[in-house]
């Protein structure tokens, strides 16, 4: 059976703000699912708290609006516990590299097979306005009047460096390469990642609109960008914050087992037949 | 001869002290012997003093009692560190290593009961090394306790099968040294084991957290996602051994939110899961319990209660985390709370945290602590298949038409799907959710939402088999203790009622939510008593006053941890209750003027 | 002509409503009316429905009062959306859009009183924009409640001062044709607000948060940690604009647990400091606050609480974290809990915290709620000359010479040092450790530090002053309320009173440790009462029968968030409570029979 | 006043196990701090928990040994707080990089001025010998009897890709040389990282021991490594578990100014001399 995009649009209606860069977003997803086409009910889709974090409340699957900061666990646990689903994450730039920061490099090393998209918008915008980690240095929000004091966090170079085998950037003003670009995170049998720069236009910057993007936005393979040099894309995504690169960073033309393979390699070693779950205690008995 | 006996004893890093714990214990056990042993370390990592506090008796032990009659110093400063721990009095007989002189630096205990024996010295003549004491000291105890040489000697040979041929037959020496010094030397007779027949079936020799993980099997645990953290690791790496075998998974996480976020992701995609901790633990999993509890995910979270608070005391017992169990996490809810008070005792309480869970679509805390965590016991075989293991309540067909996650039933239980399940589809989140799951902000629905979510957990109060009464049914007398202490109280009670005393005791395997029923009914005839636990501010006692007008000469016998509350406290507070009641008597007997 | 009137008003997000709320509000306020304000707000962040409730007295006025007596819907589905936050009832006068038919879809208002105004046209007409709507709701509202047409003139003047001449003259053309058709159409006299005098100085205009970050400041705090959460956030906006003047520091961390580690690092480094979060930011904190609690490190911790549990109603307000804030870290310990009443209150409780903090060397935890914190309060100019400040305990010379931070001293409060102090330097950790700071597992001292830590909080309980009383001393009923709420139940004591019910009302601001002294008294007379809360659970209720033997016929109003909790409820339970001693009067009163 | 090293040694004795690296690391720190000369109580040491986070209890300082992985936000707040202070961070790869990872990348862009120590054990001490991030793929443990599932962590590749200014790694075996990284770290004006291969001699592998780094460390500058190389840093870092580099991998040349230094200069910007705290609240006064 085939599947159309709108079979992945909930009868949620989204409220996010006219004209949020999160609308193309799920307008891609809605396109990619229907392109791998899996039914609604074999896909499991978690995100954290944020105005991207209400993604999966708007698609047709298993969705999981967990809380902030903490959907790569729980997305993990769902995947370990049953491979055969198709596991989406998403969220904001503040639930994935501030409060959840801690959790992405696991995630990573581990190499459970989760397609990871943060909807990067430089700002918080559930909580109306303050810096995320992606804000430029400087950027004035109502939790920084005169300018933040700190460094962004470089989301590309940061996944990259703990090992990410896929890596990516979109952006909705691309809507056709954005959703090719979720398509390949989905087929990737491993951790893939995409950067979205999603605006946010209610308290993002202006630079930072759709309108921008459409002007500066590089395409990486029309760059010639080659996508399996790891160190060349390190140095594009040291970029991050000038230019706006869209396409595959970096893919692992050789990924390893995922970590469900290993799971699932290491039951077959170990199951043992006879092993009764009643019979576990009996490891007790003195013998 | 005596029916019953504690053994205390105490040295440096690589003595073997625990070693010779273990073996004293199977031997015992072998014999038909039962016996409860616990351990206690230095902070080092290595090369700390450890001890050991064992008892070994004809009949049922309920804890590993306090008062050595046999204290083994191997040498005093390691021995005296573990200061209320190895409590000698009046009746202790004291072996120390003469070598260190014969002036016992020990308050209260009877010098003509000493021992001095030449342990190290033994130690080096026999096997040529100091490392053999603690083999010494078992062929020492087997001459003085009567416990079966054989068995002792077949456990040394076990343990050191895998060393040089030299090192074997030095222990075996070793033994046979201290065996002839007891023989030499006798001790009081009432130091002497009354025999005891085998038992039917071999007994099993078990520690709390490896019953916890395998009672997490035979419930159906499918997967553990934790991080380590003493005194709970060794349910994580019981369970990493053994969970594989049957198609299961361990995940040691990043943390533990990451750990419990992992459980609720397996939970939730219909797998029954399981996370362990302890105190600081519990403290950072707090937001995820309250996702746990609003989406209603099913999901076991162990706490293996340490001294706090923070990192506290990490090696030492305490029950002071039930206050957090009941009400760590923000917003108003309900989340059960069990303990176990024993090892064996662990095995059905875990099954049983398990069905909770997945009945009630909750969350639960099992709260075990360090000491029934990390004690040993010999306890009878356990039946796996008296046990009903429940599962969760999937949607019917009818219920997948127009499924509602979180529909509003009469039981307040909404059926359950997970992804793979055709038409089962729907939202989870933290939010608040109508019945379909989706977001609201509607107060109406959070009201109902919020009655559902605590209503449904009402039949866990009905629940009498997760409470135990022992002794007099209508005594105005009552204890109340949980958790590891509650053996003590089991045992003072029984020396109470044999001394005449009419009471009782309520033993509750639910701490929380709170059964008013079912202690108002205990409390009836109650007009003085106990709330005896492990903590500084008596915590039990002040949850069960929340909810129930308890009697008013109900008192709270509370203090912190590794400081042990004995049978004999608790009888003190007992016989003074007694005295209390008698003069209270008299006024009432007066005749009335007036 | 009324004293009191209650207005509210809801439209759709680009409608202005909340400023239209504000310009009543100002203009109310500056010719002497009190005022008090709530808004809501739809979940979108933009374009969502919003709404004000907005009471307006020439008295003092103690919460933003129920049923509305005006209520204007700019359009039907916005108003109806808020349910229970903009009650409507036959006495209220519902003024609507005309263009949206004259049929009234709500239930149990008198149609007689309703005005169907041509709002958006009079809008349309006059500015050429229906975005004129709420000015010439303001223009309806000057002539209908006889507010000062200059003052809220002026408002509108300086609102659209920036914008373009046209949009200026436009919105000068809406008001006056709102005050045209007002006076066209007059409402009933008792609308009409009756004159006051314009207070001697100027009154203030503030809310919760902002309130509650000024008084840090003025309590002497000079580091601010924090992670943005709704409804706290704007502490920290505040204090991003205005700690810098004063020396002192904002970071906004990467997450809770940065946020509270960077304040524990500040005070450990002799700064005052605060957090402030919501619920779920509550939970991260809790092994932190463990931390800061055994480390004996002050810090104020500021919750505004929200509807949970978990993400719960990220925009309502609720009283559900009490339990949490009392009980949420494992291990012993008792952390004070504060309450403010009130944004002015806000001020007094908020320079409490700090100062209980720096005294008792402990974490203490402010417990403001959504409600508090969002709404706008006209309030007396505060003096703060009038508050003691309070500064940690440094330790004197004599101390340094040997020096040890944790001395067990007569008070428990030990002499505190910070980095830069020569002498002073110390081990500060979260495990246990002796009054020098080295780490111990030692149960003794363990149990001695327990009792310090929580000892030195005695004195806490005998501080009256966080406590009010009102009412009748002697009373047979008492009520007990918190938080927002007790506004609510201020004015039903009041209102009872006024009918000649004999009753008090208890309004603590220490919700933990539990004063049994300050409760006993109070309930010495009581045999029938209430605890008003705004939970499911009715937290304090229960907190307080964990140390206080309650009356029996002591009894909880509480109720989930986002339900009100109205004046007629409280007062309807209080008549009940009336009948029901005047029948067991009567039986007293029966001769007794044998 | 000349500080020796004894100086800095505090009256606790070390509970670590006989032979553990790090008693090494501790004598690297008093000769390190006697080599910069501060007064004791100038010094404030903070750590998580761990047997390295130990490491203050025996050290003459201002200490706080304070929950496991939280060391660096309470430093930040200590230095913010007091920026006259010296300020040292030291914990376990468990603490730094596990439970504690998210909050690296934060303190490197906030770029606060404190030294960094990592005692790299690749395992769990304190709590038996759990894995640890840092722990090879295919390791035994308790908690792993099988051997781990995923790749570790490469502690100098994150925080080379986080930004960081001062990257450097030593051990014990040459603790001349680390005594002097932890000068340089002390003397770097910013965030300055010193990763530590601290060997377990209780549960880390044979071949992480003091006697195998002797024969396997290569020191980077004797390699000719320039520390100004921030890409090759990156390439010589990649190798982290493979070859036992020491020294310097990447010292900014041009260190911006630190954090404290930036909110010094907002609040001379911003002091208003008139401002006093008592007429705060007056903002609040109709007008
Ligand atoms: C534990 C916790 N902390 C804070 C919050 C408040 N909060 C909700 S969303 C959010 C950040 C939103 O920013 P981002 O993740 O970038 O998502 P966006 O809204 O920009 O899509 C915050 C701080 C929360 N819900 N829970
Ligand atoms: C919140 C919390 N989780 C877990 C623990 C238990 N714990 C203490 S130290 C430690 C890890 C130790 O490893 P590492 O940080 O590498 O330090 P090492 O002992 O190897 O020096 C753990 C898991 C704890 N104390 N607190
Ligand atoms: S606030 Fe920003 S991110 Fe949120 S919905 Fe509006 S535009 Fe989108
Ligand atoms: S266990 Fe390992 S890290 Fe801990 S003290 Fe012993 S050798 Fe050092
Ligand atoms: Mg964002
Ligand atoms: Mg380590």
């Amino acid at each position: 059976m085939a599947y159309t995009p709108q079979d992945y649009k909930s009868e949620l209606k989204p409220i996010w703000c006219p004209g949020c860069g999160d609308y193309g977003v799920v307008q891609a997803i809605y396109r990619a699912l229907a392109t791998i086409g899996r039914p609604p009910h074999e896909i499991a889709f978690v995100s954290g708290i944020g105005c991207s974090s209400r993604i999966p409340g708007y698609t047709t699957a298993y969705g999981f609006n967990s809380v902030h900061g903490r959907a790569l666990p729980i997305a993990q646990g769902i995947k370990i516990a049953r491979p055969e689903l198709l596991v989406l994450v998403a969220g904001g730039d503040g639930d994935g590299f501030s409060i959840g920061g801690g959790h992405v490099a696991h995630a990573i090393r581990r190499n459970v097979d989760l397609t990871y998209i943060v909807m990067d918008n430089q700002v918080y915008g559930l909580t109306k306005g303050q810096l995320s980690p992606t804000s430029p240095r400087g950027f004035r929000t109502v939790s920084s009047p005169e300018g933040s004091l700190e460094d962004p966090v470089n989301p590309l170079m940061y996944v990259l460096g703990y090992g990410g085998r896929f890596v990516a950037q979109g952006t909705p003003a691309d809507l056709s390469g954005l959703t090719q670009l979720v398509v390949e995170g989905l087929r990737y049998p491993g951790f893939a990642f995409i950067n979205v720069q999603s605006p946010c236009v209610t308290y993002g910057s202006p630079d930072a609109q759709l309108k921008a993007h459409k002007s500066s936005m590089k395409n990486l393979a029309s760059l010639g960008h080659d996508e399996g040099n790891r160190l060349r894309a390190m140095e594009l995504a040291a970029e991050y914050g000038r230019s706006l690169y869209t396409g595959i960073f970096y893919r692992d033309p050789e990924p390893p087992p995922a970590y469900e393979a290993l799971v699932a390699e290491r039951r077959r070693a170990l199951t043992d037949p006879g092993a009764s779950r009643e019979r576990v205690l009996e490891k007790f008995a003195l013998r | 001869m005596t029916t019953d006996l504690v053994i205390g004893m105490a040295g440096a890093g690589g003595d073997g002290v625990i070693a010779a714990g273990e073996a004293l214990m199977t031997a015992a056990a072998r014999s038909g012997y039962r016996a409860m042993m616990t351990k206690s370390y230095g902070p080092q990592i290595r090369g700390g003093e450890s001890s050991f506090h064992l008892r070994i008796a004809t009949g049922e032990i309920f804890n590993a009692g306090t008062m050595l009659d046999i204290a083994v110093a191997l040498n005093w400063d390691d021995f005296l560190r573990f200061g209320a721990e190895l409590p000698v009095g009046g009746r202790t007989t004291v072996v120390h290593d003469g070598a260190e002189g014969a002036a016992l630096p020990l308050e209260g205990v009877s010098p003509a009961d000493a021992v001095a024996a030449p342990i190290a010295e033994m130690a080096r003549t026999s096997a040529g090394t100091e490392k053999a004491k603690n083999t010494v000291v078992l062929g020492l105890l087997a001459g003085w306790l009567g416990l079966s040489a054989d068995s002792l000697l077949a456990g040394v040979r076990k343990r050191f099968a895998r060393k040089s041929p030299e090192v074997l037959a030095g222990n075996e020496r070793a033994f046979a040294a201290g065996l002839a010094f007891a023989q030499a030397h006798p001790l009081r007779t009432d130091r002497r084991l009354c025999e005891t027949a085998p038992p039917p079936s071999p007994r099993w020799l078990v520690d709390g957290n490896e019953m916890c993980a395998a009672a997490a099997l035979v419930a159906g645990c499918e997967f553990f996602g934790g991080y380590p953290i003493t005194p709970s690791s060794e349910i994580m790496h019981f369970l990493g051994r053994e969970i594989w075998r049957h198609g299961g998974t361990v995940l040691q996480a990043e943390d533990e939110i990451a750990g419990i976020g992992a459980v609720i992701g397996a939970s939730f995609a219909g797998r029954k899961a399981m996370t362990a901790t302890s105190g600081p633990g519990m403290s950072l999993k707090s937001e995820m319990l309250g996702l746990a509890t609003i989406a209603e995910v099913p999901l076991v979270c162990v706490n293996v209660q340490r001294g706090g608070p923070s990192t506290g005391l990490p090696t030492k017992s305490e029950q002071s985390d039930l206050f957090q169990a009941a009400f760590s996490a923000h917003g108003d809810a309900v989340r059960p709370v069990l303990a176990p008070i024993s090892v064996a005792d662990t095995c059905r309480i875990t099954i049983e945290a398990f069905n909770i869970a997945e009945q009630f679509q909750t969350p639960v805390i099992l709260l075990s602590d360090a000491d029934i965590a990390q004690r040993k016991e010999v306890i009878d075989p356990i039946d796996p298949r008296a046990f009903t293991i429940v599962d969760r309540r999937l949607p019917n067909e009818r219920e997948l038409e127009h499924y509602a996650r979180f529909q509003i039933t009469e039981s307040g239980v909404s059926p359950i799907s997970y992804p793979g399940l055709e038409g089962g589809n729907f939202l989870a989140s933290g939010i608040e959710h109508n019945e379909r799951g989706a977001p609201t902000a509607s107060g109406e629905v959070h009201a109902q939402m919020n009655e559902k979510r605590i209503r449904k957990l009402a039949p866990l109060k009905a629940r009498r088999d997760l409470f135990s009464i022992e002794g007099d049914r209508d005594a105005p007398i009552g204890l109340v203790s949980w958790g590891s202490v509650a053996g003590v109280a089991s045992e003072a009670t029984a020396v109470a009622r044999r001394e005449g005393i009419q009471m009782k005791l309520l033993v509750p395997r639910l701490l929380y939510p709170i059964s008013e029923e079912v202690y108002e009914d205990f409390f009836a005839s109650v007009r003085a008593g106990l709330v005896i636990e492990q903590s500084h501010q008596g915590q039990l006692f002040r949850i069960i006053r929340m909810f129930v007008d308890v009697p008013r000469g109900l008192e709270s016998l509370a203090r912190s941890g590794s400081n042990p509350i004995t049978v004999h406290d608790v009888l003190d507070r007992v016989r003074q209750m007694v005295v209390a009641f008698q003069r209270q008597r008299v006024p009432q007997e007066e005749p009335t003027l007036g």
